[in-house]
């Protein structure tokens, strides 16, 4: 053993040296071997304090240093800088904090000096053990792979693209623009008019910075942030494959309709001008709003929510575009009267119920309802109902339009195995928190944006999409490196068996099986340092730097002492 | 039951919840029983049965593993692996009754200093009632 | 039982094969028929070894070689699952390949499959009602002795208790036993579907009483080869089925008085290590489990260097400290880590110089802890192992309450 | 080329997940927040919906960062007065309020708190605690360094000049009455309005009897009445000392007055129940709604859960709150229109999010408009959601509008994304 270790005790004031009998505690400490000083200072956080420290550690050319003091939450930071000033490894350092955990918790001061004491030798007899840890850092490559070309994948790739970063934007359709081509007007605090959404189309054509592949779809996708490979198969002519490196990913694969075969109650497909939400977009796109024979409808009915029960979720923007229908064919026929059918009218922004207000005002008529069959009564289409209190009722009408409930889009999952992303119990793709963090994925580096994630509008999907170019635009800077965590898990090959329980705990997807040597292997830019995969390992094969299982049970040890 | 004995208890806190709601319970000036050593770790899944039956054969009167709640993870799930670990470790021990007492699994949230302090006094209590851990003083062990 | 029976009612037709010339005999001649009509191009079998009385795995091709076979030895010599293991380790089998097993091994190998331990392509599993084995302890003393004792065995089925106490007390021994079962908590990995069933044939001896032998086809792989060999599964087994489940249900009440009796004599710390006091740390028990797949076990003391010094002030605070070390942290951490795939195979108490009845301690534990975590190992080769996986609300009870999480009372 | 800085005002979820995406890029972030303290409105609540996490562990970690990370310059008790200039080059004047304690010399040991003379209300815990006139809002409260509120403080109020009882209990001479306010000049790229809401003021409404009965609580208040890190620690007793057993959550307070649903109401009465009905199992709770808005994919879920342990959800109108001699009673219209009443010996009101009060004079400081419910409007209709009608200014958050932690965040992360794309 030649280590100088270097003890140094906070008082914090009064708030160490009040309660623990400091002197009692270096006493006691200068006799380990091992230890070349044990000192006791004022306030080791002050500047002064700070600079203090830095001197000792040269002055007695310290190989590790332990600092009894406060919690790492507060000052570890603070002491680790401490020691990259003074030329010492920031690892061989070991902050003991025996204020929080002994002086402000323990009256007795006999017994918070005891624990004190536990506390310092256990952080001494593991720091003798910390291995010097160094930062790596790694090259990253700007482009982005967008997947999807609707209203999101757009946004994404116009707000990314740039003179030092390429997007790759992958269409599997042959034309990009998505859902939202086919509308015939957007709501008018979401982007009144459809130019807009024409011009950002435009402006992705003429972005050089932009290769769209149209007619296209991703393979494979290999890497971690910074460093990914991805296979796009174009085949549109002849499947022709693709490789491309890129930084980072966008999902962006949006949304399709619930299926309104699951719900024959509604007569869709069996009752002639049964229509479903998309089917009337396109119509009133068109100019003509008319009945299948030819004639403009005089009735309509809007029935919301279809679906909804079976997919146990709101899909949100059902209740706004059904009320733009209505007024559109107000709007657009000489006479027609419009019955709007809801179960919950869900109007959650600030512009929404004004919205709903002014449809009333010009003489929408709105029914709470729900149980409905759609019947074919003589060329009229009869909507039975019952409202609430369970009082049954029906209207004829010439025109019924389905509101769906929004499902991911048909190869959500197959995309999902390819990114090894995760998905809810409702199909979408997960974010890795909900609440914190609604655009990443377990996967850093991929994100989803828009409808791939859920029911959203289109402000919403543009935010996401721009969340996403955010996240990427600050972490992936032309020529910047990347620095990942440094307390990493790492495998012992010779201890591995390959049986592979590492992978199946790990969340991030950082290990992998290497089935030519039969062991698994962990890829330390995606680990973050959980340990779960250690504590899987029953070989013991896997270590977890910086808190080995000698480090721990050094301190076990000293805690039964 | 011996007045004067003080347990030696181990608690392995994750750093996210668990070490937090310690601190906080710290810096409330919360009396605290002066019996257990913390052991941080990044995450409660890093806890396996490893480190807790040798801290337990080692001869310590008690081990706590405490990490945040159910769904509270900072790395999402590893608290459910850190439950399923431990029931086993757990079950063991009830099988062959050696005293499944002396292991706790404990959720506490960063703002939860009030109950750490609750938990792990009360821990201290019921340790105290049952007594040395007999493999204290085992030759054989 | 009855949902054992229940659910392979579907699939209880078999080919009911006369033994006049002895068990053996008849299922060797099915295997040379299996050879000749390539249904595989070699059987994993045991062999007795020549001019001995021990018996070996062996991967015959050459039929001629089948006499020397004894596809249900005396004893176990090696655990099956690891034979398997150690053949199909590193890569997938390029032939057909027949392994014959008792029932503790398939579950083995099932377990060994989930663990990446073993490759199971183009191998059929063939499994075997089993009476159980001779302790080998016994055995080697006085093989003649043994096997005609074993004849007895035979005859009579599970109730001669010579065999080792964790086959005396096995109630896994038969098909049934081998079935997916529909599960309280049904996850999708637990449907019962026939195909998802291991054994693709299984040998039934009970209710034969020695004369005649039942081919059970297990899933479509098994009707196929019975159809290649020229078998038609229309026979109905009640004989067999009746025999299994009557065996059965003795050897469930069997097991739990045992297993009630067990417990009181090693509970408890001081028992418990009184138990393990003659332990020589010599890890046989780990070596020959075919669970214990670990290239060097964790618990070999090695992995924790500690310094002298440790160990001093451990003896101090004691007053003594024993050597070799970490006897009881072995065996509870050997338990911890492969109790839950435990099938109480016996192996490890067969290799015990020491007679510890180590197989009787973990197969009690095995029950306990497997039945805590709903999971029957070697069963299901989709249900993933029980510390892979969670659910979110379960083991609530294993949490400490405290204030928060007990609601508040209202006088 | 230098990197302009860029300003981004308040620190709550909004503004620190954008200073914290900025900070990242390499840009000097400066933080306004005119409280002492950061963390907004989130770090209140005991749990969030639907998983029912824990919102001090979600965020802390966070605020660790905010106050590490040197990119960042966080000015606190702090206010935009002034800004001139365009995108690329703000000019902006702070006002920066002395907080008379040291964030340099302090520890956090709060040997100060108990020596001052003056306790008076604590609006963070909604004047449900009291808090001495040096004193940090709550426990765990980041950064934990308390600050002198000069109007109660004897000395600095010239009520008792030569008080200066937290001066001599303080170890590490922290406290410092002659700190002084400070105006900072900034020079920024970009401005980012992350300054969050404001609730409902449900006094203006007496048909709830706010403030007349005493068990009728804001959902604020309860929030406060649940946390661990509360007034009560987590303890449900209601102000007259008794525990709850039949409660009554009134969604929808005010939303008439405000012309919108503010989106969050319901999930967070949900919330309420759900934890009401655990700690309380034998507890009678009865939700008051209009329509339920539980829009997403994972909210109805929690509805349903929270519906299945025997919660009443009613639908109803013409909601009255009245005070029976210390008894609580709820009448409302039933949905066909019948009179119905509901004894409650607790009520909670669900309040609309509103705009913060200040809006509107920070608003003529940035010179950007509002829209008509009060809130900073943006460029919604030409599809840039997150951009004001001047360059270079963006707001995320609930200053554009009532809106979820996640939609804030992916807001805070847009904008963000906005002005690293406008200033590289």
């Amino acid at each position: 053993m030649n280590e100088k270790i270097g003890v140094y005790v906070c008082e914090c004031g009064p708030n160490i040296s009040d309660r623990i009998e400091i002197d009692r505690v270096i006493e006691k400490i200068s006799s380990v071997e091992g230890v070349k000083v044990v000192k006791k200072f004022g306030l080791l956080c002050s500047n002064d304090g700070k600079k203090y420290l830095a001197d000792e550690i040269k002055k007695e050319e310290l190989t590790h240093l332990v600092v009894a003091a406060c919690s790492p939450r507060e000052h570890e930071q603070t002491f680790m800088n401490v020691c990259l000033e003074a030329g010492l490894n920031p690892y061989l350092f070991q902050l003991i904090n025996i204020r929080e955990q002994c002086a402000w918790m323990i009256s007795d001061k006999e017994e918070a000096t005891r624990m004190a004491i536990k506390y310092i030798l256990a952080g001494i007899s593991r720091v003798t053990l910390h291995r010097p840890l160094l930062k790596k850092e790694l090259d990253i490559i700007s482009d982005v792979l967008v997947i999807g070309g609707g209203i999101s994948g757009i946004e994404a790739s116009l707000s990314l693209a740039g003179k030092n970063r390429k997007v790759y934007l992958v269409e599997k359709k042959e034309s990009i623009g998505g859902m939202v081509k086919n509308f015939s007007a957007l709501l008018p605090y979401q982007g009144s008019n459809l130019a807009v959404i024409e011009e950002k189309i435009k402006q992705v054509q003429n972005n050089e910075n932009i290769e769209v592949l149209t007619s296209s779809e991703v393979e494979d996708v290999l890497g971690f942030l910074g460093n990914f490979e991805a296979v796009i198969k174009s085949n549109g002519d002849g499947s022709v494959k693709k490789e491309i490196k890129i930084g980072a990913v966008v999902v962006a694969t949006g949304f399709s309709l619930f299926n309104l075969k699951d719900t024959p109650q509604y007569g869709y497909g069996k009752i002639e001008n049964v229509l479903d939400a998309l089917e009337f977009e396109k119509m009133s796109a068109s100019g003509k709003i008319l009945l299948k024979n030819g004639k403009p409808p005089k009735s309509v009915a809007l029935i919301h929510c279809v679906g909804r029960e079976e997919k146990g979720y709101c899909s949100k923007v059902c209740c706004l575009y059904s009320i733009k229908f209505a007024l559109h064919l107000q709007d657009k026929l000489p006479v027609v009267d419009v019955t709007e059918f809801y179960s919950d009218l869900c109007l959650p922004e600030k512009a929404d119920q004004d919205y709903f207000e002014e449809a009333k005002k010009k003489g929408i008529r709105f029914i709470r309802a729900d149980e409905f069959e759609v019947k074919d009564k003589a060329g009229k289409i009869s909507v039975e109902y019952k409202v609430a209190g369970g009082k049954k009722d029906s209207i004829a009408v010439d025109m019924a339009i389905l509101a769906p409930a929004i499902v991911p889009s048909e190869d959500t999952s197959k995309l999902a195995e390819i990114l090894n992303l995760p998905l809810d119990e409702t199909g979408f793709f997960k974010e890795v928190h909900e609440m914190l963090d609604p655009i990443s994925t377990p996967i850093e580096g991929v994100y989803v944006a828009g409808c791939a994630l859920g029911p959203k509008n289109i402000p919403e999907s543009i935010i996401q999409s721009q969340a996403a170019s955010g996240k990427i635009l600050s972490s992936l800077i032309p020529g910047k490196k990347i620095e990942p965590e440094v307390k990493v898990s790492e495998i012992k090959e010779e201890f591995c068996t390959g049986c592979q329980m590492c992978l199946s705990v790990c969340f991030y997807g950082a290990i992998s099986f290497d089935e030519h040597k039969g062991i698994s292997v962990v890829n330390e830019a995606i680990c973050r340092g959980c340990g779960s995969c250690v504590g899987s390992c029953p070989s013991g094969a896997i270590r977890s730097k910086h808190f080995t299982y000698p480090q721990l049970y050094r301190e076990v040890l000293q805690a039964l002492r | 039951m011996n007045q004067d004995f003080k347990p030696n208890l181990v608690g392995f806190l994750c750093n996210w919840c668990s070490y937090a709601g310690a601190d906080l319970a710290g810096s409330s000036k919360l009396e605290v029983k002066p019996y257990l050593s913390v052991i941080r770790v990044m995450c409660s899944s890093r806890v396996n049965s490893n480190l807790v039956l040798n801290a337990f054969l080692w001869g310590a009167d008690g081990v706590l593993i405490a990490g945040c709640h159910p769904g509270d993870c900072h790395y999402e799930k590893g608290n459910y692996y850190a439950r399923r670990r431990f029931a086993l470790i757990k079950k063991i021990m009830e099988t062959l009754n050696l005293e499944p007492e002396r292991l706790q699994l404990s959720w506490i949230s960063a703002s939860e200093g009030k109950r750490y302090a609750e938990v792990v006094n009360k821990f201290a209590e019921d340790i105290i009632q049952l007594g040395p851990n007999p493999f204290r003083t085992n030759p054989d062990v | 039982m009855s949902t054992q029976t229940e659910s392979h009612k579907n699939h209880t037709k078999g080919v009911i094969i006369s033994a006049k010339e002895g068990i053996n005999k008849a299922i060797l001649d099915i295997f040379k028929k299996s050879l000749e009509k390539k249904c595989f191009d070699a059987i994993l079998i045991p062999v007795r070894v020549p001019d001995t009385e021990s018996y070996a795995w062996v991967l015959l091709k050459d039929q001629s070689l089948l006499d020397e076979a004894n596809p249900l030895p005396p004893v176990m010599s090696v655990q099956g699952a690891k034979a398997l293991s150690s053949l199909t380790k590193h890569g997938e089998m390029t032939q057909n390949i027949a392994a014959i097993l008792r029932p503790c091994e398939i579950r083995a190998a099932v377990e060994l499959f989930k663990l990446k331990q073993i490759h199971l392509d183009n191998i059929s599993l063939i499994s075997i009602d089993c009476p159980g084995a001779m302790p080998l302890s016994d055995y080697v003393t006085d093989p003649e002795k043994y096997k005609k004792r074993f004849k007895n065995v035979l005859d009579k089925w599970g109730e001669d208790d010579s065999v080792r106490p964790v086959c005396h007390i096995c109630n896994r021994f038969s098909l049934p036993s081998l079935l997916p079962q529909k599960s309280a908590k049904t996850s999708p990995a637990k449907q019962d579907e026939p195909n998802l069933a291991i054994p693709d044939l299984h040998i039934g001896l009970l209710g034969g009483n020695k004369e005649k032998i039942f081919l059970i086809p297990v899933n479509l792989k098994g009707r196929k080869i019975l159809e290649k060999l020229e078998f038609k599964p229309d026979d109905s087994l009640n004989l067999w089925e009746n025999k299994v489940n009557e065996v059965q249900d003795k050897k469930e009440k069997r097991r739990n008085e045992f297993n009630q009796e067990l417990r009181k004599k090693i509970e408890g710390q001081e028992k418990f290590t009184a138990v393990f006091d003659e332990c020589l740390n010599c890890h046989n028990c780990m070596r020959v489990c075919p669970i214990c797949y670990c290239q060097q076990c964790f618990f070999d003391s090695a992995s924790l260097n500690l310094s002298p010094e440790t160990y001093l002030s451990r003896a101090e605070k004691k007053g003594a400290l024993r050597f070799p070390l970490d006897t009881l942290l072995f065996h509870l951490g050997r338990m911890s880590h492969m109790v839950l795939s435990c099938v109480s195979c016996g192996a490890c108490e067969d290799a015990c110089p020491m007679s510890i009845p180590v197989a009787q301690i973990f197969s009690l534990v095995a029950d306990q802890t497997q039945k805590a975590f709903d999971y029957t190992p070697g069963i299901n080769k989709k249900e993933p192992l029980p510390l892979q996986a969670f659910l979110e609300d379960e083991f609530l009870e294993v949490e400490t309450p405290s204030e928060a999480t007990t609601p508040i009372e209202v006088n | 080329m230098k990197k302009p800085n860029v300003l981004v005002i308040g620190a709550g979820l909004a503004g620190m997940e954008a200073s914290l995406i900025l900070a990242e890029a390499g840009r000097k972030v400066y933080l306004v927040e005119k409280e002492s303290l950061i963390g907004g409105q989130t770090i209140k609540f005991e749990e969030v919906y639907p998983n029912m996490e824990c919102a001090t562990c979600m965020v802390a970690p966070k605020q660790q960062e905010i106050l590490q990370n040197e990119n960042i310059d966080l000015l606190l008790l702090s206010k935009v007065e002034q800004v001139k200039g365009s995108v690329g080059e703000f000019k902006v004047k702070i006002k920066k309020k002395a907080r008379y304690v040291s964030l340099a010399k302090c520890i956090g040991c709060g040997a100060c708190y108990e020596p001052c003379p003056i306790s008076l209300e604590n609006e963070f815990e909604e004047g449900l605690s009291k808090k001495k006139a040096i004193a940090v809002p709550c426990p765990g409260a980041l950064p934990n360094v308390p600050a002198i509120d000069p109007e109660s403080c004897l000395r600095l109020n010239g009520k008792k000049k030569e008080c200066q009882a937290c001066k001599e209990a303080c170890m590490f001479d922290a406290v410092d009455f002659s700190e002084k306010e400070e105006i900072l000049d900034l020079e920024v790229g970009a401005i980012l309005i992350a300054t969050g809401f404001d609730m409902f003021d449900v006094k203006k409404l007496p048909q709830y009897s706010y403030g007349k009965a005493n068990n009728v609580y804001t959902a604020m208040e309860f929030e406060r009445l649940y946390a661990a890190n509360g007034p009560t620690e987590g303890k449900l007793v209601l102000r007259d000392g008794g525990i709850p057993k039949s409660i009554g959550i009134i969604h929808c307070v005010g939303r008439a007055e405000q012309g919108y649903c503010s989106g969050v109401c319901c999930m967070y009465s949900t919330k309420f129940s759900h934890f009401l009905k655990h700690k309380i199992p034998e507890a009678k709770v009865c939700e008051f709604h209009s329509d339920l808005c539980i829009p997403g994919k994972s909210h109805q879920k929690f509805y349903q859960k929270t519906l299945n342990q025997g919660i009443d959800f009613i639908r109803c109108e013409d909601i009255k709150v009245e005070d029976k001699n210390g008894k609580l009673q709820v009448n409302y219209k039933n949905h066909n229109g019948g009179k119905d009443i509901f004894k409650a010996d607790m009520i909670i009101l669900s309040p609309a999010m509103t705009a913060r009060r200040d809006t509107e004079s920070l608003a003529e400081i940035l010179g950007i408009s509002q829209d008509k419910k009060g809130f900073f409007s943006t460029q919604s209709e030409k599809l840039s959601p997150v951009s004001t009608a001047v360059d270079g200014i963006f707001i995320a958050g609930c200053a554009e509008g009532p809106k979820d932690i996640p939609n804030s965040i992916a807001q805070a992360e847009a904008a963000a994304g906005k002005i690293l794309s406008i200033l590289s």
